[in-house]
């Protein structure tokens, strides 16, 4: 049986990959960051921590999806997935390998547990997913995981709620735990912590509140996932609104969490660095109400 | 306090920000094909064709006039108010060479180093401009 | 204020849309289906029945979405749409002019009120949207009505359960109540009723059972929407599950229905056509029990 | 009776359905290569490169020997169990200017004339061809 052994949270900012690719990780400004990350690629590398699959959450800036086509949810089902150019040429870095079989059944999980996915089979990935592979394992030759891209809309309103995150991470959760296979899988939640990238207000930053964002998602508490969107907003900037992935990793840890790690740090670039690694405590996830077939009505009407 | 009870009342509040243009569905429409122009960029052989000839790239995509220009002069606050997403122009500052912050510093009335000091000394405060109403 | 004044359900079998356009559609072996929606053509051409905007639900045969990209609920936001290109050349009828506004207000809507859906700018659209039109319309020299394409997959399993359909139904309904312009708003589910179109089982139809489900789109009754899918492959061949868009179009009428009209003939080629008018008589439909910030919970934890 | 607890219950009912292959992951994953073959026949100036020269059209897409020999053969009954799907296959048959009719007829065994007689007179019964296991 897989099984969820611990979810990542951090920031994934595209200068990070930019550092990381020129060798300047290790540099006044740097340093500061990457060294926050020691403790878990110490972590990670070992054996009983490795995960064998990352489902890995995160938001594309306008790299695959264009104005074209806005999934709210898209779970990348594909063989692998190149590095996209996102306008200064695609990153060094190895292909990201996917694993098919667990991402088909996930996604066939999630529809039948009412969750609306997008089911994507080729796409490029841009510094959302890339950078948090960087942070975690450096420069291998290849990702020591395969990985499960799983893609929110952050960028055109409305993204979907906090609550509606948590809930698919809890959908997820129990699709992992009916697939047969023993695995190892983290999930990450990407992207944030408070930042605006744009107009007069550009710059804001709102530690304390992230501090609390980063306590919420220890423990029992489920108080983040009804954070409505209008306070990410006012209170961590337009951008800010990232954090809602992390949402989806709290969620698949299921009912109560502890803390391994715990890193925060300004600035970097425009951005608040956050980054936590979280054990499940009590993995419990509230059983599906409506999977297809699987309650008494449905039974009634047939 | 009740929350919004549908859509209207979900996106008023959004107008209640200082200095922050939310990129919703009107904005979204406004802004079509200049955020489409700008993804275009992540092509190298539209950059190369951009560079070229600016004003002759830009004539190929149904844009007004004003963002024409506004793509242009590189004014990013007026990109943002004709309908522009940043993630999609970035693809524009990223041509030109430019990073996130000295491209977001021009919005913000700071020269890049002014701005990259408040970045160093902890960000802007978030005191006073979260809502333009309740001035908190 | 918006209002939806009827549903129209019918099958969109692409023969139809050939024998239209080559003047086929009177003959011995099309009379008998086409004569049967000579009702509707005259009722929607009323004044006080024509819509303004339909909101049309259907499945995309292969033509728009390859295998790259499967959206579950795909939501048309474009100004227009162009009729595809499915392998003989696209059908010569009017382009298809969308409602932009509207279709975007629902969509805002539809993700907070925690539907998944994908948006669409552009794309084509196939005989699973134009059929419909022909068959309620004829040739105009343009469609008489605005149309928000919305696109269900119903080709890759799993496609969205019975029950959350006749929920995107409900969440429509409030979508356009809220909406501030004058419309008169018709919903049409489109697709079935009873084919198979594949495997040594191939032609089967199940009249019996298709009129159970015309049935039970009258009424109060909510019976349809807990039949699981497993139930439609039986009955109604594999491609029978095209009825659970049908449910879409009920779930947006509200409490309760009345039939205006209905239509059911065997065969169009290898498929039971079945076409019903609905008129909403008590268009209730429960609150949303999940609107961003819109619960207690969500205000206590601010 | 109790409904599937879970996509494994889910699909495995599908198993017994006589005479039907459901469209689901698996096949989807077995076919890709196919279906997507099948759905470039949607653009004119492929539909005539691969009515020119079948055989290297196709080994222009990775796909297995025996999917190619099924789709040259025109094998649907065989598509379908290499991870073809109908509406994807439709786009070869519409190719070679067969109706659904036609093409679907080939997969049941009848002639063209009889399956169009059994659909005249009412179509087939789901008699006997709901469940293997059940015969109902
Ligand atoms: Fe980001
Ligand atoms: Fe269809």
């Amino acid at each position: 049986m897989a099984r969820i052994t611990a979810g990542i949270a951090s920031s994934h900012v595209p200068l990070l990959g930019v550092a990381a690719d020129t060798g300047k990780d290790r540099d006044a400004y740097f340093d500061p960051i990457f060294a926050g990350y020691d403790w878990t690629r110490e972590w990670i590398a070992k054996p009983e921590n490795k995960p064998d699959v990352v489902i890995l959450v995160y938001n594309d800036h306008a790299s695959a999806f264009d104005m074209k086509i806005i999934p709210t949810f898209a779970i990348g089902c594909g063989e692998r997935y190149k590095p996209a150019d996102e306008g200064w040429g695609p990153r060094q870095v190895p292909d990201v390998e996917g694993h098919p079989d667990l991402a088909w059944h996930i996604a066939q999980s999630l529809v039948l547990d009412e969750f609306d996915m997008t089911i994507i089979n080729e796409m490029d990935v841009d510094h959302g997913l890339t950078v948090p592979l960087t942070m975690m394992y450096g420069a291998p030759e290849a990702w020591p995981a395969k990985v499960i891209p799983l893609a929110v809309n952050v960028v055109t309103y409305p993204p979907p709620s906090g609550n509606r995150c948590w809930a698919l991470g809890e959908a997820i959760a129990r699709a992992v735990q009916s697939y047969g296979e023993d695995l190892k899988v983290h999930v990450w939640g990407t992207g944030g912590m408070s930042h605006q990238l744009q107009g007069q207000r550009a710059g804001l930053i709102n530690a304390e509140w992230d501090n609390m964002f980063l306590d919420g998602m220890v423990g029992d508490t489920q108080a983040l996932r009804f954070i409505p969107h209008i306070e990410y907003l006012r209170e961590t900037g337009s951008e800010g609104i990232e954090m809602v992935m992390w949402l989806i990793m709290r969620g698949a840890l299921g009912r109560e969490t502890k803390a391994l790690h715990r890193h925060y740090h300004v600035p970097c670039s425009n951005t608040a660095i956050g980054h936590i690694v979280l054990e499940p405590v009590d993995g419990t996830v509230p059983p599906s109400p409506t999977l297809e077939g699987n309650n008494g009505a449905a039974q009634a009407a047939i | 306090m009740t929350g919004p009870k549908d859509i209207h009342e979900y996106l008023g509040a959004f107008d209640d920000i200082p200095g922050t243009r939310v990129y919703t569905a009107a904005r979204a429409r406004q802004g079509y094909h200049l955020n489409q122009f700008a993804m275009s960029l992540m092509k190298a052989e539209n950059r190369a064709r951009w560079l070229a000839d600016e004003r002759a790239y830009l004539d190929e995509w149904p844009m007004s006039q004003e963002q024409k220009d506004a793509v242009l002069a590189r004014d990013y606050n007026r990109l943002l108010d004709l309908g522009g997403n940043i993630y999609f122009l970035s693809k524009v500052f990223s041509t030109d060479g430019l990073s996130f912050v000295q491209a977001v510093s021009t919005m913000t009335g700071m020269n890049v180093d002014e701005y990259k000091a408040m970045m160093d000394a902890g960000g802007r405060s978030p005191k006073g401009v979260r809502s333009i109403k309740e001035s908190y």
